[in-house]
């Protein structure tokens, strides 16, 4: 997997270099996995995030992958229980949150369980000692104390007592009882600090704004944060530290952001770039709610957030919202999804623009809620009743869903058509930093509004732009655009109802075609493909960023690979056939049971190979790695 | 005010319901309502759901969707909120709006959209050509119940007060001044205003409210609510309504002491005499009353969202979009 | 067209002969489309429904057509209004309604309006003259008389004063006012069935039984009947008979069944070779409502049904049903299966029993509700969020519905899946004699009905047959048996919550192969191809009988063309691949843009050619044939 | 009667709520009730759908499903139908019941299918991490509504009563010999049975029915309804409800005449006195009723349907296959 084949590092599993410091040894390495792990009490997001906006501002690069139980509170020290954030820093442009930590956090019996598999030979392992008694290792299933049973033999481990070093840290802040040991995540996150070399700062800023109104456990938390750094720094018995280099990224402003974020921004911007109010309807549901959350919080943009009674009334009320002018958006999640499809045709039928956001996640039925998937591309394609076309796109990171949303508001209102945007649990919930683009350099999107008659005198709300085939948008309010619209087939031009047999079939071929046409307003398919590759590695979504990964990793083998992304699925870009007939093999790599790989087949009438994956969780760069390894013969 | 007459709110669709159908008088009544009150066609938008009674916003020149089975209210939803300044109307059938739609009608009315509900009630599905409905009485034999309907109804104005209507009302088809005086009401008030309309289907459940417009029976059965009236009804006014241990009781007047008699608060802000009124009957069988039952102020959702807007506007600045994506801190490579 | 090149009958474009009786001419046909026209409130469908009573019974083979307007009662007089029923009555086996009538009933001017384009040149042409007034000329759009200016002169034009001789029949009956007229549709009916040489007795028995309580409307339609029928023997205009003999069918007895009641009665029959009670719970919707007016008739079969308030409680309903232990059913249109793919994805997961039955209309969204179509094929096999793959089945003709509803029942109750069962408007309401089946040869269904614990003394609701992959069915009331099911991912074996990713691939896995599996249980496609054609037609749900008749024709013409239908959409039968194979050119005509073909091209990565048609009517069998002589280069 | 223990109605499933939450309480006296009224297990079907409450099913060793959100009075009415010998419970949250499935208790409380409904109302969207829900109170801050919710809440109790309850209860997660009592009447009575269960959410919404069940506030909130007694509460019993003019009214008990109290007939055939009743508070907020609001009889729709199959087969005999094919006139080919 490595390039230059020099001694690897068990704690990264690649190559690095060693010195001291002061007695300690540091280790060199170009990228690291750390991973938190703890009951889903024990605050390991929390925990997470804070290093990463420690590593971001840095100037590491870095991707996160935050696990959660599917329970709010799974009894405290079980399995089901267990929570965790993974996070790889780098100094150079990784894109993934890597596959097996080199440093691992377990502050109970039964993170250690679910965790310890990962943990790479001879990594860094961290653990609450005094979480080992035996009440949590009966819950975490351990016949014996693996501290001593010699389990962990293999490892670099540090057995800290958290959680006397947290009381006596504490002492005096004014926090007493049970809230004392709730800062222990914060003692855990300052010995991470000082292993990476890390100070404090932008942690201790973070806590002082974050805890201004509760003083106690503002201090409680410093507290903690420092003991655990001074920990490291004063304990012969933690002899190691590790030193990632600042990335050399692109330059630019940066900023550190999940996929709901960005995309929620997205949305944002596609209604100040349209001049349009956003109107965002959703029933909350995993792990689309965040948007709500965050589209809310941003009223000063002209932005009316709905949290509707369910997700019909949530598509219904966007579409509503459409009729009346609003750039309207709803998300959901695969269940959601499923609901909506009576009124996205509806959508479909009266031609109105909208966005439906689904978030995927593991399924069918409740599924595995918390996990990502990528396996409602039928539906977002092919799940409506009758001739339903409409675009969809893919998000393929947490910051790229920033612009995937601009570019559905656009093609939504620009072809006056609903539009479905695929993100997935991995992409929402996870992060990475994102070069900022340059806002005043954004498009303008434009919808075709119509200000006045159209005919003579006369309204016809069919009566379509002969380039985009888009009807004219009238929105209620302006005198003598009265018109109605409604899901009954329509005549052509006037809208009307009606029953007339060469119509609809007029009328469904219109539709059909402008959806079609739109392969020739979107950029081509671009394949990475350095030296005339005999395999195209083809994906879309969240696992282009395992696929660039396991791409690069083949590459390092000697292995010439193309790779590409489709970011719109409905309709495939103009140059797809090409691209597909110009390789001798196409990988499609997906999180689901080969969908995308069946939709080429079926328009492209041309063999695929498929890789499958649903186990709620991305592709590793290892697994994609392998995978051509295979194909290639090798 | 514009100056409009019934023609200006007619469209050039031909009208198609089945001869006969109180539709049709509704239609008119609506039309002549909104010409007589001058109110601009160009801010009103009719939702409606899928039914005979749903493809109203066909035929009134005006903004319309004809949307799906049940999902007017939440359409309507979306079109207030944009634009608070409209004049929202929803039109649908006791299906389309107690049956698939019920979830969303009672959720609309609960938050208070400044909508204008219309519910056809005619007691059967017109459209599908004649199965019960919510609203059907138990025992009546349908295409879907030939042995009888075993499905206890609804009172649509009880199921209205149980959900925090804020305005609930009820009119004859057949009855335009009627009609029309709910309509000016409901178009007054802000919120979410219910109007049931008795209405008429003469092709599958025809003289379904014959007690409430029959030559013979309605004047035993009309029991007319006015706001600080009392409560008196019958061919020579014989009979009153009074209060018996919470709920409302019907009695000869002249049994009764002239101040027990009910005087009609349609303002109370305690939905409670209101519901009771609703329990005199449940479907026009016996004395039934008409008019308005409730109408309260409350605050009006898509008003209070857009003030929020305009509000955080105003102590927040307008958006500003640099701003918004560095808001999470950011750091430079240079 | 023809094979004899014979000359041919305008009436019926049928090689045919004359002959007269007592002065009257008698034409010979094989085969004979006919077609009555009114406005809704003309009683069309019943004198449509009672001719084709009287020909099934005479022995003719028959295909109907029923076609009604989207309004309950569209304004009298107008073309939107107007209602009309075809039939095709032959003496051999045919297929389909027919493409074009060779005698036309036109009740009014609107009707005439709307059908005289499909009247064959020559064709008889029977017209109620006294409609034809200003008033009617004006709402159908005629700017003159076309019974006066020479519209009509290249027909066989028979005026009948229709409403006076009603009026004279009817007199002293006891009808009175508006109703006197409502009688002449039987004065339409005698009149025809004197022309086809049928006489009045199976009408009349009919008319005396249905209006055995409305002793006046009973007496005013016999009258009426009689006074047509009369009228064509006594009146000297009317020179004209046509005799088509009793069809050739194979032996047996035979019934005239519509494909909703045909399919209702294959659900009673499942339930009862399943020993199980039936349930049914529907919401009503257009064209499937007459599915739930059947099964409510039949309680004496232990049939439950249930109008529930919307599609999706329809769904839990029955899927709950399903739970407790019934043959479940739940049917519906496209806008109604678009909202139940929620609770479908529900009954895959916990693997419960469910046949939804989709009988398809013209879409998107409220479409054209009334008229048929094939294009919710893509939501049946793939509209659902993650993987979950089901059986879909498909009708192809109004009896064809009564094997596969039973079939959908076997599928549903061995495989402990929910099924979906395709049919479409045309198959619903149009009509055809059913040979029926040996009721006693019916097959045994049987389900995997738990008795007792299945592991020692435990149940384990999800330890499947290792055959077929089904779990057990334990239904509610058996002791020991109490478990628990849901949508979350469930672990192998017991059934329990599982957020394992390995047990997640494995369930996806395991629930794909079981439906897989189905393959190696259903019949081979089976190809009708005499004498090794190159060009297979290929066609699914109603378009067969077109299929049919249209390769017939082709055939007729000299051209050697093969034809098969696939009942089973997923999974297709096991020998697809060959029969594709087989083949240099396929050709799949559907009612929609292309779906089958499309799951084609996916699964078999074959190319086929596509033939589409949304225009709210079956193929005619010409149309068939013409491609056929197309791709043929003839 | 089978004897059985709690743990006779425990599963082998870890129960997963959080710590303190509410529904470990109400899990306890569900169990601990089935196990004392020795209800036989094989005979009881928990029916749920999505949200914290809605796992209730897993911990209950009887038939169970834990279904899709909203759903489960969609799906319970599946299994009473098909077998209405069963005794068939549904269980969901606020969201569950009243959001997404609002529709369907309505129609299933409509219909009065033989179910037991427990609404745990906790004012809150658990398991999705703290949305306000349908019964939050109006201003409260919440993930999706920082600047607080602006959705009006339903009442629960009188949403029941429009919409034709036969039987309305409601208790509280803490008091388990009142959830006792409860579930024995709502399990005897026949029909929809909705008991309206106020549950701490400790993570979301801590504290939400403090006034009910703190120790110093409940003496002052809370009004115990009992069949046939007067409605009298406080920590003295010094407060009183009387009727004024078609609704309740809260009094001194000093100052009213004792007759004038109302004496709380639960067995009333009009909904009017229960629903004026559910008028007291919206939301814990001050005094509140707790206890059956209304239990009468009605049709049970599941009983009636199977009867209806009963009937026809004693009126036709058996369902015969050839007959029925050959019912609409058949012809011999030879
Ligand atoms: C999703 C969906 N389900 C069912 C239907 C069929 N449908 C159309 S209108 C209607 C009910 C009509 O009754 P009502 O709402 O009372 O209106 P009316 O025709 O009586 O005015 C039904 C069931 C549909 N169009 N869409
Ligand atoms: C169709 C669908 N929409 C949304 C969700 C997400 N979801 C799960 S539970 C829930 C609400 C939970 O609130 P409540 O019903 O009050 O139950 P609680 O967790 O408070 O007990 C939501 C919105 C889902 N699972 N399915
Ligand atoms: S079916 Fe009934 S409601 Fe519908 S148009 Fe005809 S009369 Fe009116
Ligand atoms: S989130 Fe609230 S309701 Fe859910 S388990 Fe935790 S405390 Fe209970
Ligand atoms: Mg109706
Ligand atoms: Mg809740």
């Amino acid at each position: 997997m490595d390039s230059d084949h020099s001694p690897v590092n068990p704690v990264t599993e690649a190559p690095g270099a060693a010195a001291t410091n002061g007695g300690v040894r540091v280790d060199r390495a170009d990228r690291m996995v750390i991973r938190f792990a703890g009951d889903s009490g024990d605050g390991m997001q929390l925990a997470g995030n804070r290093f990463t906006d420690a590593a971001a501002i840095f100037g590491n690069d870095l991707a996160t992958l935050p696990t959660f139980p599917a329970e709010i509170r799974a009894p405290a020290g079980t399995l089901p229980g267990v929570s965790s954030f993974q996070i790889q820093i780098a100094d150079w442009d990784i894109l993934t949150p890597g596959d097996r930590p080199g440093v691992l956090v377990a502050m109970n019996p039964a993170a250690l369980k679910v965790h310890l598999k990962d943990l790479r030979d001879g990594g860094v392992l961290i653990i609450n000692k005094e979480a080992f008694d035996e009440r949590n290792l009966y819950k975490a299933g351990f016949e014996s104390n693996p501290v001593e049973d010699g389990t962990l033999s293999g490892y670099d481990l540090h057995a800290v007592p958290m959680q006397t070093l947290t009381k006596a840290a504490v002492k005096g802040t004014g926090v007493s009882g049970r809230a004392v040991l709730r800062s222990k995540n914060f003692l855990a996150l300052g010995l991470i600090l000082w292993m990476f070399g890390r100070d404090t700062k932008v942690t201790e800023a973070w806590v002082a704004k974050k805890f201004a109104k509760l003083e106690a456990v503002k201090n409680a938390n410093l507290a903690a944060l420092k003991a655990g750094y001074n920990y490291g720094i004063t304990t012969g018995s933690f002899a190691r530290q590790i030193e990632v280099s600042p990335a050399d990224l692109p330059p630019g402003t940066y900023t550190n952001v999940n996929g709901n974020a960005a995309l929620s921004w997205g949305l944002i911007a596609g209604a100040q770039l349209a001049g349009l109010p956003l109107f965002y309807a959703s029933y909350p549901i995993t792990p689309a709610s965040e948007i709500l959350h965050e589209l809310v919080r941003h009223r000063n943009f002209g932005v009316k957030t709905f949290q509707a009674e369910d997700e019909i009334a949530a598509a219904g009320a966007a579409l509503g919202a459409a009729f009346a002018g609003s750039l309207s958006v709803t998300g959901t999640s695969g269940p959601g999804l499923s609901l909506k499809g009576e009124t996205i045709s509806l959508a479909l039928m009266t031609e109105l623009p909208m966005v439906i956001v689904d978030v995927q996640r593991g399924g069918p039925s409740t599924g595995l809620p918390t996990k990502p998937e990528q396996s409602d591309l039928f539906l977002a394609v092919w799940g409506r009743h009758g001739e339903s076309p409409l675009p969809v796109l893919a998000a393929s990171s947490p910051s790229d869903a920033f612009e995937v949303a601009i570019e559905a508001c656009r093609l939504a209102l620009k072809y006056m058509t609903p539009v479905i945007l695929l993100s997935d649990g991995y992409i929402a919930t996870g992060s990475e930093p994102w070069r900022l683009p340059d806002m005043d350099a954004l498009p303008d999107l434009a919808a075709p509004l119509a200000s006045g008659p159209n005919a003579g005198d006369r309204f016809l709300p069919y009566l379509r732009d002969i380039e985009t085939m888009a009807r004219p948008w009238a929105i209620p309010g302006i005198p003598g655009l009265e018109h109605r619209v409604g899901g009954l087939e329509k005549e052509e031009v006037t809208g009307n109802v009606s029953y007339d047999p060469a119509n609809h079939q007029l009328m469904t071929d219109v539709r059909a075609w402008k959806i079609a046409n739109i392969a020739n307003d979107i950029p081509d398919v671009e394949v990475d493909d350095p030296d005339g590759a005999d395999l195209l590695v083809l994906s879309w979504g969240s696992t282009f960023s395992a696929v660039r990964a396991g791409v690069g990793n083949a590459r390092n083998q000697g292995v010439s690979v193309a790779y590409a992304r489709i970011r719109y699925l409905s309709p495939f870009p103009a140059n797809m056939a090409t691209v597909l007939s110009s390789y001798r093999q196409v990988l499609v790599p997906e999180l689901n049971m080969g969908q995308l790989s069946r939709m080429i087949k079926a328009e492209f009438v041309t063999p695929v190979l498929s890789v499958n994956k649903v186990e709620g969780q991305p592709f590793t760069a290892t697994e994609i790695a392998d995978e051509i390894m295979k194909v290639m013969g090798q | 005010m514009t100056s409009y007459a019934r023609v200006d709110f007619q469209t050039d669709q031909e009208v198609r319901w089945c001869p006969g159908c109180g539709d049709y008088t509704i239609l008119a009544s609506v039309q002549n309502f909104m010409a007589n009150a001058g109110i601009e066609r160009e801010k009103v938008v009719f939702v409606s759901g899928i039914g005979c009674a749903a493809r109203f916003p066909y035929y009134m020149n005006v903004y319309g969707m004809h949307g799906i089975h049940g999902r007017a209210p939440a359409i309507a939803t979306g079109v207030a909120i944009t634009n608070p300044d409209l004049s929202v109307w929803v039109v649908g059938g006791d299906g389309d709006l107690l049956s698939i739609g019920g979830n969303h009608l009672i959720h609309a009315i609960r938050r208070n959209l400044d909508l204008t509900i219309l519910l056809f009630n005619n007691q059967i599905y017109g459209l599908t050509k004649g199965q019960y409905s919510p609203t059907s009485e138990p025992g009546k034999a349908t295409k879907s119940s030939p042995a009888g309907s075993i499905d206890h109804a609804f009172n649509p104005v009880s199921l209205a007060l149980g959900a925090e209507a804020s305005f609930v009302a009820r009119t004859l088809d057949m009855d335009r001044k009627h009609t029309t005086a709910i309509l000016q009401a409901a178009h007054e008030h802000r919120g979410s205003a219910v109007i049931e309309i008795y209405q008429n289907c003469n092709v599958f459940n025809d003289k379904a409210f014959i007690q409430l417009t029959g030559k013979t029976e309605r004047y035993a059965n009309r029991i007319d609510l006015v706001h600080g009236a009392p409560i008196i009804f019958g061919a020579q006014k014989e009979k009153a309504v009074v209060w018996a241990g919470g709920r409302a009781e019907i009695v000869d007047r002249a049994a009764v002491n002239p101040s027990d008699i009910i005087v009609h608060d349609a303002h109370a802000p305690d939905a409670s005499a209101a519901f009771a009124l609703s329990r005199l009957s449940h479907g026009p069988y016996g004395p039934t009353p008409i008019g308005i039952f409730r109408s309260v102020r409350r605050p009006v959702y898509d008003k209070v969202l857009d003030e929020e807007v305009a509000m955080s506007k105003a102590a927040r600045g307008d958006g500003d979009l640099k701003a918004l994506v560095t808001s999470l801190g950011t750091w430079t490579v240079d």
